[in-house]
């Protein structure tokens, strides 16, 4: 039987995938930043995925999962912590590529990439 | 007996689900998306508090808490776009 | 109230708030709970001032039992009612946007009584304009300011008046 | 409850489907407030998936960051190029279906 | 045309790339050498619940410290791309803030009731970010959420961006300082020993954790909320396209 | 006590998915925005309500936290639920044909006249 790590695997990568196609196609700039968002989360999904492992349960230690069951009974921790610092820093990655878009519609007052010809070779 | 009426109410709310997800697809509007994601935010709520019961995690109650912040202002966002007042 | 009688209000409201999210009495909770809730306090205290409006006197608690025991019993009926419109193949409806006046002065009890009226699926505030309150109504009885008042508003208005003025 | 994992198994079959979904709406939607909407649904689903997977650390991170501040960052800046988006695609004025815009609180 | 099929040659590629690799993926089903070493240690070593944010604040601690920084660095980027635009378009006229639709009285009012109780959540999950799956990133985010309500609430507000900096710097210091007083006292740069250790699931717990994550959420939150208030307060471009 | 708790949960728990399916279906239905966030928005809040309810039935430990969050939804939904209606009715969203009146369109016609 496929695993929930495999089909979460499996449903990061197809986002990828559109996240990818997505930011290749697009003209408009905010769209394609929309696309990336949607990458990066791909990303995590499948980092988590990574770190999941059947029949086990999150690295919280409370009533419910007792200091001596951890070694059994806790998922891996280290991939959801570097999650967690990647979906902070994506988003200042994204508000970045925002403010930047916002000034270039300041100038040019277009989103069109296509009409943007000062570094088109 | 009270395992199936948690599977029962599982499959309701998975069904509910599915069924914001048409209008959400469907729109036609931008508003109608909207209150279709509320709905999807709320029915979120539930699914998140189902999960806790199933697994026995008390702790995964604070990430619901945090949804119902966020399906508030979320709406409000938007509805402060639609209207033009952001 | 007094300025001193109702940051203490807002503040032991914020502590309250602080134990529920917590659900533990120890002490260091309640310690770092009393700071954090002292500190927002003080800084919201202008803005907060809406919360101290509820007049204090033993009518307004117990208009405050009323109001919420009506609440629980209109929610439930009219959301089997709203249900029994969804099933329907017919789909009755009658919808309209209604005039309604509220006697209410107070912006918290003007807040409480909109969010009592959206919360009754059936009735939904559409817009607040001085004492006139929009709502759209999905089966409309009656188009007149008096009975639609009189219908939707006054059950509310009766308690939360008590309560706010 | 070890009985109950036919149901999570169900409960993320569901969620990756609607994850797809909505990323799909994300890249097709004619109007741009609704690709960004719908990019808010895949972090939100998102969520609940990382819940599953045992990960609430993430899962709160994601809701609080991915579905909220992002999806509000994206609509502040949507509502400061209003009519530019002539170009690369149609988003007309009138977001909410029917009836043109006419200058509400322009 | 084209171009999009080259785009969807390159999508197939990529894709066959990962279904290759989704195939040879065998999951683990015992926790290997690193996690064993986090899941084995943290409980007697740190102190905190959350092997977490024990992995975040204390063993990884410096990627956070520079995590802290580059997202510092990027409000500070938006800030200034921003403040550009603004001199620009302040220049003629600046009366496009006055058009905006009017707040309805209803939420002026819930935002006034609901922003301290947003901002006391936050400190919620800042200040438990080592028992409860919340800490320092996600508090921060929900405190500039709660700023957002009251940016919501009235466009017309300015926020005081010199208590926002003041803030942001003076929380930035205290956890360096912290940090520093690591390798005095106790093991190492943030060793988080310099408090002690207290009861595993007690709030004063797992040493000097709660107090670098608060630091750390007060930060984000001041970072995030500048960022928010810079886009809000960066002039409709649509305007000075029609004067 | 504790053997009639449970069972009690598991109904409320059913209830309330109930009422979440049909806000689910009210939104699919109803034919306007209005008559949507009639439907959709406020079945499910009683809906979450009820399955809440029912799950602190099921974990009394939990009911503190279980509280907050329905007060929060009970608090937050209504509004958000108004903002959205007043800004599609001031964008000028389509009503459905079988709306009798709307006062509100009458009188900002009336004030601009």
């Amino acid at each position: 039987m496929i695993s929930l790590a495999q089909m979460a695997m499996a449903a990061g990568f197809v986002l990828i995938l559109i996240g990818f196609y997505g930011a290749l196609t697009q003209r408009n700039l905010l769209r394609m930043i929309v696309a990336f968002s949607l990458a990066n989360t791909g990303v995590h999904i499948v980092l988590v995925a990574v770190g999941h492992m059947r029949g086990r349960t999150a690295p919280i230690l409370d009533a419910a999962v007792p200091v001596a069951d951890a070694l059994t009974r806790v998922i891996d921790p280290v991939p959801q912590a570097l999650v967690l610092t990647a979906i902070v820093i994506g988003l200042g990655v994204t508000a970045l590529m925002l403010a930047y878009a916002l000034k270039l519609h300041a100038r040019k007052h277009t989103l069109d990439i296509a009409k943007m010809t000062e570094l088109k070779w | 007996m009270v395992d199936l009426l948690i599977y029962l109410a599982a499959a309701l709310t998975g069904l509910a689900l599915l069924l914001a997800l048409y209008r959400f697809v469907k729109g036609p509007s931008t508003a109608d998306r909207v209150i279709a994601f509320d709905v999807l935010t709320i029915i979120g709520i539930t699914a998140i508090a189902l999960l806790a019961l199933l697994e026995g995690r008390g702790i995964y109650l604070d990430v619901a808490l945090v949804y119902a912040l966020l399906s508030f202002l979320g709406v409000i966002v938007i509805a402060r776009y639609l209207e033009r007042g952001l | 109230m007094t300025k001193a009688v109702s940051l203490f209000a807002v503040f032991a409201l914020l502590l309250l708030f602080w134990v529920l999210l917590n659900g533990s009495l120890a002490t260091d909770v309640l310690l770092v709970g009393a700071i954090a809730a002292l500190i927002i306090a003080v800084l919201f205290r202008r803005q907060l001032a809406v919360v101290t409006e509820f007049r204090g006197t033993p009518q307004a608690f117990l208009a405050t039992a009323r109001y919420l025991v009506y609440l629980l019993k209109e929610l439930v009926k009219s959301n089997l009612r709203l249900a029994g419109i969804v099933l329907s193949p017919a789909l009755p409806l009658n919808p309209g946007i209604v005039k309604t006046r509220t006697r209410l002065n107070s912006r918290m009890g003007r807040l409480l009584l909109a969010n009592s009226i959206t919360l009754t699926p059936g009735t939904l505030s559409v817009e607040l304009d001085g004492e006139w309150l929009y709502i759209h109504w999905v089966t409309v009885e009656s188009s007149d300011i008096d009975a639609a008042t009189a219908s939707i508003v006054a059950g509310f208005e009766q308690h939360l008046e008590v309560m706010y003025g | 409850m070890n009985s109950m994992s036919p149901l999570i198994l169900g409960l993320s079959v569901l969620l990756c489907v609607t994850l797809i979904g909505a990323a799909l709406v994300a890249i097709r939607a004619t109007r741009l407030p609704i690709a960004i909407l719908a990019a808010g649904l895949v972090s939100l689903i998102a969520s609940i998936l990382f819940l599953v997977l045992a990960a609430p650390d993430v899962a709160m991170t994601e809701a609080a960051i991915g579905s909220g501040l992002t999806t509000f960052l994206f609509f502040f800046v949507l509502a400061r190029v209003r009519g530019a988006e002539k170009d690369g695609d149609e988003l007309a004025g009138d977001e909410l279906a029917g009836v043109k815009h006419d200058g509400v609180g322009k | 045309m084209i171009k999009r099929a080259i785009a969807l040659l390159l999508t197939l590629a990529v894709g066959a790339l990962f279904a290759s690799l989704l195939v040879g993926y065998v999951p683990d089903s015992e926790l290997n050498h690193t996690a064993r070493y986090y899941a084995e240690r943290t409980a007697e070593d740190i102190g905190a619940a959350n092997i977490v944010t024990a992995i975040i604040v204390t063993y990884r601690g410096l990627d956070t410290l520079g995590e802290v920084t580059v997202l510092f660095i990027s409000a500070a980027i938006v800030g200034l791309v921003l403040a550009q635009g603004r001199v620009l378009n302040n220049a003629p006229n600046n009366a496009p803030r006055q058009t905006r639709a009017p707040v309805s009285e209803l939420l002026s009012t819930g935002s006034r009731v609901l922003t301290p109780l947003i901002l006391l959540l936050g400190v919620y999950v800042f200040v438990n970010g080592h028992l409860t799956p919340g800490g320092g990133f996600q508090g921060g985010a929900i405190v500039a959420s709660g700023m957002l309500l009251l940016l919501l609430a009235d466009p017309l507000k300015q926020f005081s961006h010199r208590l926002i900096a003041v803030l942001e710097s003076l929380s930035g210091l205290l956890f360096v300082g912290i940090g520093v007083l690591g390798v005095l006292l106790a093991g190492g740069f943030l060793d988080n020993r310099l408090l002690p250790i207290g009861t595993l699931g007690e709030l004063f717990s797992a040493g000097v954790i709660p107090v670098i994550y608060s630091l750390i959420g007060l930060k984000v939150g001041a970072e995030f909320s500048s960022m928010l208030a810079s886009l809000s307060e960066t002039n409709h471009t649509e305007n000075s396209e029609e004067t | 006590m504790e053997s009639l708790l449970a069972p009690l949960g598991g109904v409320l728990l059913v209830a309330g998915a109930t009422f979440l399916l049909l806000g689910g279906l009210g939104l699919v239905r109803m034919p306007d925005i209005f008559n949507r966030i009639q439907a959709g928005a406020k079945a499910t809040t009683l809906g979450t309500l009820l399955s809440l309810a029912g799950i602190a039935c099921l974990q009394p430990a939990w009911a503190a936290k279980l509280l907050l969050i329905g007060l929060f939804i009970l608090f937050t939904n209504p509004l958000s639920s108004h903002v959205l209606a007043r800004a599609a009715h001031r964008g000028g969203a389509e009503k459905s044909p079988l709306t009798a009146v709307d006062r509100l369109a009458e009188d900002q016609r009336g004030d601009q006249a």
